[in-house]
């Protein structure tokens, strides 16, 4: 039953995962991706990761494909098709990919997978006290590294959208231009 | 103010006034259309005058001539005076416009040129407001013949 | 790359939107042309004609009698005034005097049209800010209205009560009664309003400071009506140049200075109340005599001009004759209280959100056939 | 009948009748709450409200089932004809996906996943995909506004939301929904936990509500500014599953405010613990008091405009959620809560 769901979520992800870079269309290309990243979820629903999954589909299904959608909404008309890369190109990029496959796959073969006794689930809890330890194998540094960096881009996002600083009632820019 | 006191004030302003009361309540100015939009600045400036209130303006076919007539209302004084400006030429119609004293007149000078084709100087957007823009002829002009549509006894 | 290019191609179009011919918060077939960036409105552009029946046109054909029937189909929120306005100015020209009794009735009834007119407002302005029950609670009191209409003159919409020289019917027997029994039923609604939209916080939020009008503005906009005096221009056709018996009654005109939408909305809440009161105030002593003083079969106009205003739901409406003499106008001209209150709606909709535009639109009160005519 | 279906058994056949057996949950649970929005509408509104067909007009909704089944379904020539189909999908399939979590009763739940809420939060924000794709393929440009209001919308109440489940979580120390309940067997946590528990319910509703994009967040519809918003090229069956998708959104949201603060299957002083199967129409009837409380707020409240709701959240009620939180762990910390 496992293996039967494990081998569709395979093929979708594959499936999906090709026509995301090969669709012409950039949305579709978007929700392709997002095909791929839920079959990911699955994957790991189905290896009991359950954290790690709703993790997977919070962040990337719902947080940064919705952001994906919504730039991709504000620049692309309906009817627009992105180019076909030269033929050179092509070659090029999947001798890359051809290359790539098969160091991936001749190292998963060339090592002996043993198959876990004893298996636990994680829980969330147990997640939470490994992220705020400081102790062995704790990971409180990573994480305060982490949130010093979302502060950082949070603070450029600001700065962005609050966009030009007014001089006299009008964009700083213009009164420097005039200075020039 | 009266209507005589209001004449005798108007008169000087501006040459070849004429001024009626005859067959109305109000008093009745006529202007030529060169001297219209002078005049009509004057009404709306002049402190003792102080016509702020534009609120009708009507477009005219007397048969020989074209014309427009404005309402004037005082909202200070509350005086009411009317102001015609007619002109000969019915193939080529043309006044100054007064949108830039009174807002309201651009909608009601483009239903003017909508009906009457009518056009004015200097307005801002002078194109048809009610009917389609590939409409012939103005339909309420005397001479205006829709035979499919229009019904005439 | 030159950074100018760049610049260029980073810049946004304009992005325009068909609001209407139909949709929702135009209230009819009108057609609104945005320019918007983003939520945020450059420019409204109205294009109208989509149900113009040139009742002008019409008026030029027709005698006098018939022309009142037009009048209904303008303003149909406001239909007994219409007719009123053409019925006075013939009068007027012709130097008829009606009975007392007709000039009150004509009153009562034109103040009940504006409160049924106003409680529809009211229902629809709460629509477009998305409060839906507002719609039946404005209709539940305007059918008790149109009840009164529909048994004095046999309609409910288009009431032809009108004639020049008087009225087409006496009233029912019931009108009295059932008048003062909406006046005390309404009496008691007009609270229930306020408890509903009126103190809400969202419905403030929405309605203060936007669409703001100056009195300037609004004076050379040939604004008129509730538009009017929510920004503080005093222009009430019934306090100044007093028609039918409305210069025996007294009432407040209702007034406000911030001319914002909310101003807009009260004065609309405050002149039902005063409407109610002249009603009160009429009710009692309905002179008894004729309804009507016989006319001429045809009747010709002397030649000359002749305006008449008054008083629409929606503000001043002029009916302007000229006449050579004959059985019909030469021509007849509407002076539509809507034509001049949309030439506004540009003025005060740029810079707001497009839920402002809907917003400050529904408190102009519109309606369309009185601006396609 | 109880469904015993809390382990799941390998079994292909015993999957596909829970499947059956939700899928018919989802569709009369839909069915029957556009039936009470329409009473409920009509009883603040002064009207009768459907009662032709079927008795008391229980059938109106099965009516207008059949209608919009039967409806041709027409489109933009130019949208983008996969995207416009998908879209409909998503939102119900996330819906539906949410729906498993929920234990109805002790026994009654399909899917006991020890994350409940986190799932719950992470299967939610998969919902505006569909309403983002459906807005831009529908090459309408009412429909592509109202997308990315909806956009906006969202990413912005989920914080509420999430927050404010979060603060309770502190309570209960467990993602996982039947333990959750467990918990509430010594007072239900809008009781445990007071005064904060109290505001962060509150926080929650007006949330959840902008979460499902009904009125007076009904900014992505919105009819009277959009026409019908995000929907408006919609038609037939695929309009249905964004219609039914609402409810069914508005039920979730219920279903989780009755889990975390109203103790789901619990009854009050725990006066039917012995009898284990009435657990449901606890649960049921605290969850209609919910979304009777949304419907109330839908049929009085006119709509905010879409700056003011952006304010609402990020202005008011992100910052008094994080308060919130702080006063909800110093609760915790100090053992301040209210055992029954």
């Amino acid at each position: 039953m496992e293996r039967f769901i494990f081998y569709i979520l395979a093929v979708i992800l594959i499936v999906s995962a090709i026509a995301s870079v090969s669709s012409k269309k950039m949305l579709r290309s978007v929700i392709y991706l997002l095909f791929t990243l839920c079959g990911i979820a699955g994957i790991y629903f189905l290896i009991d990761y359950n954290f790690l999954a709703a993790i997977q589909l919070t962040v990337y299904a719902g947080g940064i494909i919705v952001l994906i959608i919504f730039s991709v909404v504000l620049i692309h008309h309906i009817e627009m098709e992105l180019e076909v890369a030269k033929l050179s190109k092509k070659i090029i990029v999947g001798l890359a990919c051809a290359i790539g496959l098969g160091v991936f796959l001749t190292t998963i073969y060339s090592h002996q997978f043993n198959v876990v006794e004893n298996y636990n689930s994680v829980t969330t809890e147990q997640i939470g006290l490994k992220l705020l330890s400081y102790e062995d194998g704790g990971f409180i540094l990573p994480f305060e590294v982490i949130s010093v960096l979302l502060l950082a881009a949070m603070i450029g996002a600001i700065v962005i959208a609050k966009g030009k600083k007014m001089e006299d009632g009008r964009p700083k820019s213009e009164v420097l231009n005039e200075d020039k | 103010m009266t209507n005589e006191a209001l004449q005798n004030l108007i008169n000087g302003w501006i040459p070849l006034l004429e001024f009626t009361e005859e067959g109305s309540q109000f008093l009745n100015i006529s202007v030529k259309p060169e001297h219209f939009h002078q005049l009509m600045e004057q009404l709306k400036s002049n402190s003792e005058t102080n016509f702020d209130y534009l609120f009708c303006v009507t477009g005219m076919d007397w048969g020989k001539d074209l014309g427009v007539i404005y309402h004037l209302e005082s909202t200070t004084h509350r005086h009411i005076i009317v102001v015609k400006v007619k002109t000969e030429d019915r193939e080529n119609p043309t006044f100054d416009t007064v949108s830039d004293i009174w807002k309201t007149a651009e909608f009601h000078e483009r239903e003017v040129f909508d009906f009457f084709g009518i056009k004015f100087n200097n307005h801002p957007n002078m194109e048809r407001l009610f009917l389609t823009d590939e409409w012939e002829g103005f339909p309420l002009r005397k001479d205006y013949v829709d035979e499919v549509n229009m019904v005439i006894k | 790359m030159d950074t100018n290019i760049a610049n260029s191609n980073l810049k946004s179009e304009d992005y325009f939107i068909n609001m209407g011919p139909q949709h929702p918060a135009t209230h009819g077939v009108l057609r609104l042309l945005l320019t918007i960036d983003g939520e945020i409105i450059k420019k409204v552009e109205p294009d109208l004609g989509y149900i113009h029946r040139s009742i002008e046109k019409m008026s030029e054909r027709d005698s006098y009698q018939q022309i009142v029937h037009l009048t209904d189909r303008m303003d149909y929120l406001s239909s007994h005034i219409n007719n009123e306005a053409v019925c006075l100015t013939v009068e007027n020209a012709l130097e008829i005097e009606v009975p007392e009794r007709v000039k009150v009735i004509r009153t009562i009834i034109g103040e009940l049209t504006r409160i049924a007119s106003h409680c529809l407002w009211w229902g629809v302005m709460g629509m477009d800010v998305g409060a839906l029950t507002t719609y039946f609670y404005g209709f539940r009191d305007r059918e008790m209205i149109n009840d009164i209409f529909e048994e004095t003159c046999g309609a409910r919409l288009t009431m032809n009560y009108n004639i020049p020289g008087g009225l087409m019917f006496d009233i029912h027997p019931n009108f009295v009664k059932r008048t003062k029994e909406f006046v005390a039923h309404f009496k008691t609604k007009i609270p229930e309003y306020d408890k509903l939209l009126t103190g809400n916080v969202i419905f403030q939020k929405r309605m203060k400071g936007v669409g703001i009008l100056s009195k300037e503005d609004a004076i050379s906009f040939g604004a008129s009506g509730p538009v009017a005096r929510g920004s503080g221009y005093s222009c009430d056709v019934r306090k100044y140049y007093p028609y039918s018996a409305l210069d025996k009654v007294t009432f407040n005109e209702a007034l406000k200075t911030d001319g914002d939408s909310l101003a807009r909305y009260e004065v609309r809440i405050q002149e039902m109340w005063e409407s109610l009161s002249i009603i009160e105030q009429l009710i009692d002593n309905i002179p008894e005599g004729d309804y009507k003083v016989a006319t001429k079969a045809v009747i010709k106009l002397p030649k000359g001009e002749f305006y008449q205003k008054v008083e629409t739901a929606r503000g001043e409406l002029g009916v302007f004759i000229n006449s050579t003499g004959t059985k019909n106008p030469y021509r007849l001209k509407f002076r539509s209280p809507g034509f001049s209150n949309l030439s506004l709606l540009n003025h005060i909709a740029v810079g707001g959100k497009i839920g402002d535009l809907v917003a400050s639109m529904a408190t102009l009160d519109l309606v369309i056939p009185d601006i396609d005519r | 009948m109880i469904l015993s279906i809390n382990i799941v058994e390998n079994d292909i056949f015993n999957m596909l009748l829970i499947a059956a057996i939700y899928l018919g949950i989802f569709s009369v649970a839909g069915l029957f709450l556009v039936l009470l929005e329409r009473k409920v509408a009509a009883w603040f509104q002064l009207r009768l409200g459907p009662n032709r067909v079927g008795p008391w007009g229980l059938l109106q909704t099965m009516a207008d089932a059949l209608k919009l089944v039967s409806k041709e379904l027409t489109g933009t020539i130019k949208a983008d004809k996969f995207l416009y189909n998908l879209a409909p999908y998503f939102v119900i399939i996330s819906s539906l996906m949410a729906l498993a979590v929920f234990p109805f009763t002790q026994e009654f739940q399909a899917f006991d996943i020890n994350i409940g809420i986190f799932f719950l939060i992470a299967i939610s924000s998969i919902g505006v995909i569909g309403i983002l794709l459906g807005g831009w393929a529908s090459n309408n440009k009412f429909a592509l506004i109202g997308a990315m209001r909806s956009g906006v919308q969202t990413i912005s109440y989920e914080l509420s939301v999430g927050l404010s489940l979060v603060t309770m979580v502190l309570l209960t120390g467990t993602l996982q929904l039947s333990e959750i309940i467990e918990v509430q067997k010594s007072g239900w946590l809008i009781v445990q936990g007071h005064i904060p528990a109290i505001i962060a319910f509150m926080i929650y509703m007006i949330a959840g509500t902008a979460e499902t994009n009904r009125a007076p967040f009904d900014m992505v519809e919105a009819e009277s500014e959009l026409g019908a918003g995000f929907h408006t090229e919609y038609s037939g069956m695929k309009f249905a599953y964004f219609f039914l998708a609402e409810f069914i959104n508005m039920f979730i949201i219920a279903a989780i405010g009755t889990t975390v603060f109203f103790g789901g299957w619990l009854s009050p002083f725990g006066i039917t613990e012995s009898i284990p199967w009435l657990g449901i129409f606890w649960f049921l009837g605290k969850t209609f008091a919910l979304v009777f409380l949304m419907m109330w707020f839908r049929w009085t409240f006119p709509r905010l405009r879409v700056d003011q709701l952006l304010t609402l959240e990020w202005k008011y009620l992100l910052p008094l959620n994080l308060l919130n939180i702080v006063l909800m762990a110093l609760i915790v910390w100090l053992g301040l809560t209210i055992q029954i």
